[in-house]
C-alpha cells in the first residue's frame, strides 16, 4: 500500500506477543516439569477424551440439523418477531457460558417438569452425555446459524435463477444454496464444533460429571497443578490450530 | 403477452403504480436509476408481490402464483451461472433436453465449444458466460422472458456483438421478452419497443422511432437522445406566423405544431437532435470585408437557425461532434459529417430542418 | 420473497425454542422459588459485580487500545509471518477458555519469572485484579481485533483518497479511517466487552479469588443452589440483551 | 508531464510492462477489463511499486515518494467522499481556501448549491458526487489529475453532460490528466489523446483521429469502433492493380499501401467505419425485368463493394443501423442517413471509398 505502518505494528505487536507468550511457556515448561508421553494414557485422560470427543460431534449434528434450517428461514423470510429470534440467536454467545448453564438447569434439571418426564422413560438430563450435549448445544449452536446464515444471504440471487427455471424451494435449496454455501456452513460447523468440545461453564453446572476435557483440565488443575494438564492442554491446542487453519 | 393492471407496489419512499401491455415483442424498459425499472421484473417474475393489481401473462392471472410456476426465464445483470455445476449441467438446469437440442441452441448463441468435458462456469469469459445464462433461460421454452442489464460490465466491443446478436435470438422466441437497460443506444438495438420509466411510473411507450418523433415531456426527450432542449415561449410574429421565441432565435416546427391545438401552454420546450442540425461558416470574406452571412432571417430574427461560436471539436468515427455556445444556458450540440471543416472558435450558424424540430 | 419456506420454519423452531425455553424456566421458577429484591443487595453480589464492573471495563481498553492497531496493521501490511499473528488472534476465540487459563498461569503465575519480577514490584499477577484483567484480555481481545479488521478492510479506498490529497498514514487514521470504522469498531468493543464480563472458565484458573459474578454464580449455586444465582444471573442477561440490541 | 520509464509489474498470473510518456494534456487510457489500466494508476499514484522502472513526474523520480507526497490528484470509480464531512468540508481536506475560491471552483463546477450549511455528501445525487470529489482533487492544486471510470453507474443523460464538462475542467488545469474508461465515445469526447491498453502493455499511443487511421492492429481497431473488418489476402489482379481478396469482394485502398512496403504479410485484415460505408439498391426493375447494378467491378469482381442482403434495420437519432450480411462470418454494419430506403429483406449493395479503408 505504499506507507508506513511501523507505530501500528508496534503497538499492534504488543498484543500478539500478549497473546503468544502463554503458549510459549506452557509447552516450554511442561517439558521442564517431567511431563512425559505416558501421561497422555492415563486413565481419566482417555476417559475425558472419550466423552468430549462422543459428545461434541452430536452436539454439532444437532446444532446442524436444526440451525442451518433456522439460519435460512431467517435470511429468506419475513414475519412478527424475526427481530426476536435474531436476537435470541445470538444471545448465548454473548451470555456468560455459566449463566447459560444455570438457565438451562431451570429448564432440564431432575426436579424440573421436563426433567422428571424425562427420568420415568429412563433419561436422565444432568450429569450424564445429555447434560453434556444440551450445553454445548446451547452455548455453541450460534456459531453454525450465524455464519450459515451469511452464506445463505449472499445466494439469493442464484436462488431467483433457480426457482425462475421451474424448482420450487425446497428444491432449489438443496440442488443451489446448500452447495453454494457449504463452505459457510462447513465454517460455521467448524466453530461450533471447537465451541462445543471446549465448554466449561455451562457444562460445569448441567454435567460436571462425568468429566469431558475442559472439566478434566480444571479437576487435574486442582489437584495436580497446572502442567499436569498439558496432555489434554496439548490435544485442545491442536485442534484449535486445526480449526482456525480450517476455517481460512 | 404481459399486462400489467393497475399493479402498486410502495416501500420506504418509494412507490411504483404501473399499467402497462406489452406483447409478443421485445420491449426494453429504460429509465434512470430507482425509476422502478428492478421492481416492474420482481413483480412480473413473482419474487415480489403487488400492493394491488394484477399481472396476466397471456391473459392468465398470475396472482398467487409462485415463481417457479409462472414459465417466466431470467437473465439477470450478474450472470449467476450455478459454480457448482458444469456449463452443460447449468444449461439443463431447468429441462433436460436431447444432445441434438442443446448443440443447436450452443450453435444459435456461439457457446458450442464450452460444452466440452465438465467445463465450470467459472472459467468462462464476461461475453460467455452472458451467452450461457440466455441459453439456459430459454432451453425450459418460457411463455415470457425477463433481462435485467445483460450486457452491464461487458468491455465494448463484446457488448456491441452481443447486443445484436441478443437481438436475433429474442425476436426468434416471439415470446414477450423485457430487457431492461440504462443505455438508449442497447435499447434501440434490441428492442422492438421502448418503455421509459421515471419515478415508479411508465411516461411513455412506443417504438424508439415513435418516442423520438414526439417525445411526451423534456425528461423522455433527454433521456432518448434529443439532446439540444431549448425553451421558448409561443409567440404570433407581426407577420402572423406561430413561432417559438427561444431569445436567441425564432424556432417554426413544420408541419406547425404551435397553434393547432395539441400544444397548450405557452412556455414550451423544443428539441433538436444533434444528427439533424447542419452547421455553416458565419463568416465571410467579402472583397476584403467580412459580413455576416444571415441564412434565414424574418422580421430581423433568426428563425430555425442560430448563431454561435464553436467551444469544441470532437473527430470519431466518420463525422464530428461540435459543442457550441449559442448564449444559451445550455451548450449546444451538433453532429455534422467529417467533411465540414469546423474550427474551435469560429462563429457559425447552426440551421435545422422544422420537420426536424419537436415541441414539448 | 414469494416462497413456501414452512419446512424450514418448523425445523428452525425446534432450535429457537430450545434457546427461547431456559430463560422462561428461570425466571418462572426463581419468582416460584422465594427470589426477592433483597437478594440483589447481598453482599457476594455487590462485590462480585464490584470486581467484574472494575476489571471488564479495563479488559476492553485494553484490548482495544492494542487491539484496534494491531487490526490496523493487519488490514494494511504485508509482512512475513502475518498468516500466524492472523491464526494467533483468532485462536483464543476457538480455543476453550480453561485452555488459556492455564496457558496464562505458565506464563504469569507466582512461580514463574514474569509473576517473581511482579511480586518482588508489589504486584500479584494471579488471584487478584490484574488475574482477571489478563484472563479477560486473553479471552475476550480477537472480537475487538476480527471486527475493527473487517472495518478497516472496507475502508481502504476512502484512505487512499485522503493520502492522494496530501495526508500521511497517521493522519489519515485519525481523520478518515477510525471515523468511517466507528461501527465496526464499538460493535467489537461491546462484544470485547461482553465476552470479558461473562468470562468464567480462565479466570477460574487466573483470579478464582476474587470472585467475578460468573465465579460467584458457580459458588451460589455450589452452596447455595440454582436459583439463588437470580440476582446476577439477570443482571448478566440484562447486559447480554443490551449487547445484543447494541451491535444490530 | 508523466513519463514511466521501463515500468513493470507482475503479480499473479498478471503482468504489466509500460514505457510511455504523457503531456500536459488529457491522454486517455482505454483498454478490456485486466489490461492493467487500473495498476498503472496504482503505480503512477504510488500505492503499487513497480518491480523495476521508474516513474518520473516533470522530470522529478518518483522512486520512494510516498503518495501524499507525489501531490497526484485522484478521482476514483466510487466518488469515496468522506461520508462523516459535510461537503464543503470534503472539498477542502486537502487544503483550505477562500471562501472566494471556493466559490469560483464550485460555479465552475456547477455545484455552488451543494455548499450550504452541513450538507452530508451523502444527500448527494450521483452526478454531484462525481463533480464534488473533482473538485476535492484539484482543489490542492496538483501536479497531475487520475481519474479512474469518474463517470460509471451514472445515468446516461447525466453522463453525456458530465463528460463533457470534465473535458473543459481538465483542460483548463494544463497538467497530465490520465482518465480510465472502457468507453471509446467517452475517450474521444474528454481525451487530446488515447492510449489502448492490452495485456499489461499499451499497444497504441496518439489521438484519436491518428489511432482511427492507422490502428495497429486488428484488436485496436476493433476497440475504436472499426467494427467491420474483414480478413483478405493481398494479391496482383490480372490488369497490375494491387488489393485485398476478401472472397466476397477486392478492397482497394487509396492511396495504396499494400504495395509500398508498410504491409509485408499477405494475410491482412481490412477495417472500414460503419460511418464510411453507403448502402445502394442492388436490384433495379429495368422495364419489368430486374437486373442488378454493378456499380465497381473489376474483372468480374467488384471493387470496394459487396452484395448484401439486409438483415435488420434499426432507426435512431438522425441515423439507420443496418445490418447485412454479406457472406462473411461476422454480420457488416453500415450507419446511413434517415433519408436512406432500405427495408429488411433487401438485397443490396454496399460501397466505401477506398480512402476510407484502412489494412492491418
Amino acid at each position: 500500500f505504499g506507507g508506513d505502518y511501523t507505530f501500528f505494528g508496534l503497538l499492534g505487536a504488543i498484543l500478539a506477543v500478549y497473546l503468544l507468550y502463554p503458549f510459549v511457556t506452557f509447552f516450554a515448561g511442561a517439558q521442564g516439569n517431567g511431563i512425559s508421553v505416558a501421561d497422555f494414557t492415563r486413565p481419566e485422560v482417555i476417559s475425558a477424551a472419550k466423552y468430549s470427543l462422543t459428545t461434541a460431534p452430536i452436539s454439532t449434528a444437532v446444532a446442524t440439523a436444526f440451525g442451518v434450517p433456522l439460519a435460512y428461514f431467517l435470511s429468506r423470510s419475513e414475519f412478527r418477531g424475526k427481530l426476536l429470534v435474531d436476537s435470541l440467536v445470538i444471545l448465548p454467545l454473548v451470555l456468560p457460558p455459566v449463566v447459560g448453564g444455570v438457565l438451562l438447569l431451570t429448564g432440564f434439571g431432575s426436579f424440573t417438569p421436563v426433567g422428571q418426564v424425562a427420568n420415568s422413560l429412563g433419561l436422565t438430563l444432568t450429569d450424564s452425555y445429555i447434560g453434556i450435549i444440551s450445553a454445548q448445544t446451547f452455548v455453541a449452536s450460534p456459531f453454525v446459524v450465524i455464519t450459515s446464515r451469511a452464506g445463505f444471504d449472499s445466494v439469493e440471487e442464484y436462488e431467483r435463477a433457480s426457482r425462475s427455471l421451474g424448482k420450487g424451494p425446497v428444491e432449489t435449496f438443496f440442488r443451489v444454496s446448500l452447495p453454494l454455501t457449504s463452505g459457510h456452513i462447513l465454517a460455521g460447523v467448524a466453530l461450533t464444533f471447537a465451541r462445543s468440545i471446549g465448554e466449561f461453564g455451562a457444562t460445569m453446572m448441567t454435567a460436571y460429571n462425568p468429566h469431558t476435557m475442559p472439566t478434566q483440565i480444571w479437576v487435574t488443575f486442582i489437584s495436580r497443578g497446572v502442567y499436569a494438564t498439558l496432555p489434554i492442554v496439548a490435544v485442545l491446542v491442536t485442534f484449535g490450530l486445526a480449526v482456525v487453519v480450517g476455517i481460512r | 403477452m404481459i399486462r400489467l393492471d393497475g399493479v402498486t407496489k410502495t416501500y420506504g419512499g418509494f412507490g411504483l403504480d404501473v399499467d402497462v401491455e406489452l406483447g409478443n415483442e421485445i420491449t426494453a424498459v429504460i429509465g434512470p436509476s430507482g425509476s422502478g425499472k428492478s421492481t416492474l421484473l420482481e413483480i412480473v417474475s413473482g419474487f415480489e408481490t403487488p400492493d394491488s393489481g394484477s399481472v396476466f401473462l397471456n391473459d392468465r392471472p398470475l396472482d398467487g402464483v409462485s415463481p417457479e410456476q409462472r414459465n417466466i426465464g431470467m437473465v439477470f445483470q450478474r450472470p449467476t451461472l450455478f459454480p457448482h455445476l458444469p456449463v452443460r449441467e447449468n444449461i439443463e438446469y431447468g429441462t433436460a433436453i436431447s444432445d441434438d437440442e442443446i448443440r443447436d441452441l450452443c450453435e444459435l448463441l456461439e457457446i458450442d465449444g464450452l460444452l466440452d468435458a465438465d467445463r465450470s462456469p467459472e472459467t468462462l469469459s464476461g461475453g460467455e458466460k452472458r451467452r450461457v445464462s440466455v441459453a439456459r433461460a430459454i432451453v425450459t421454452d418460457p411463455d415470457a422472458l425477463l433481462l435485467d442489464e445483460p450486457t452491464t460490465g461487458l468491455d465494448e466491443p463484446i457488448r456491441r456483438r452481443l447486443k445484436y446478436e441478443l437481438r436475433c435470438v429474442l425476436a426468434d422466441l416471439d415470446i414477450p421478452c423485457i430487457y431492461v437497460t440504462h443505455d438508449q443506444n442497447e435499447a434501440s438495438v434490441v428492442a422492438d419497443s421502448v418503455a421509459v420509466m421515471r419515478d415508479g411510473t411508465v411516461l411513455q411507450q412506443g417504438s424508439y422511432e415513435e418516442i423520438l418523433e414526439s417525445p411526451r415531456n423534456e425528461f423522455v426527450a433527454d433521456f432518448v437522445g434529443i439532446e439540444n432542449l431549448i425553451r421558448g415561449e409561443i409567440r404570433e410574429t407581426d407577420s402572423g406566423r406561430t413561432v417559438v421565441d427561444t431569445g436567441v432565435a425564432w424556432v417554426e416546427p413544420e408541419p406547425t405544431v404551435l397553434d393547432d391545438g395539441n400544444v397548450s401552454k405557452s412556455d414550451v420546450c423544443v428539441g433538436i437532435l444533434p444528427e439533424s442540425v447542419t452547421v455553416t461558416e458565419n463568416t465571410r470574406v467579402d472583397g476584403g470585408r467580412r459580413t455576416q452571412t444571415r441564412p434565414h432571417r424574418f422580421d430581423g430574427m433568426p428563425i430555425n437557425s442560430i448563431d454561435c461560436t464553436v467551444e469544441r471539436v470532437i473527430s470519431e468515427r466518420g463525422s464530428q461532434t461540435v459543442f457550441l455556445d449559442c448564449g444559451l444556458s445550455e451548450t449546444f450540440k451538433a453532429v455534422v459529417n467529417s467533411g465540414v471543416t469546423v474550427n474551435e472558435g469560429d462563429d457559425v450558424a447552426v440551421e435545422f430542418d422544422g420537420s426536424d424540430v419537436v415541441v414539448v
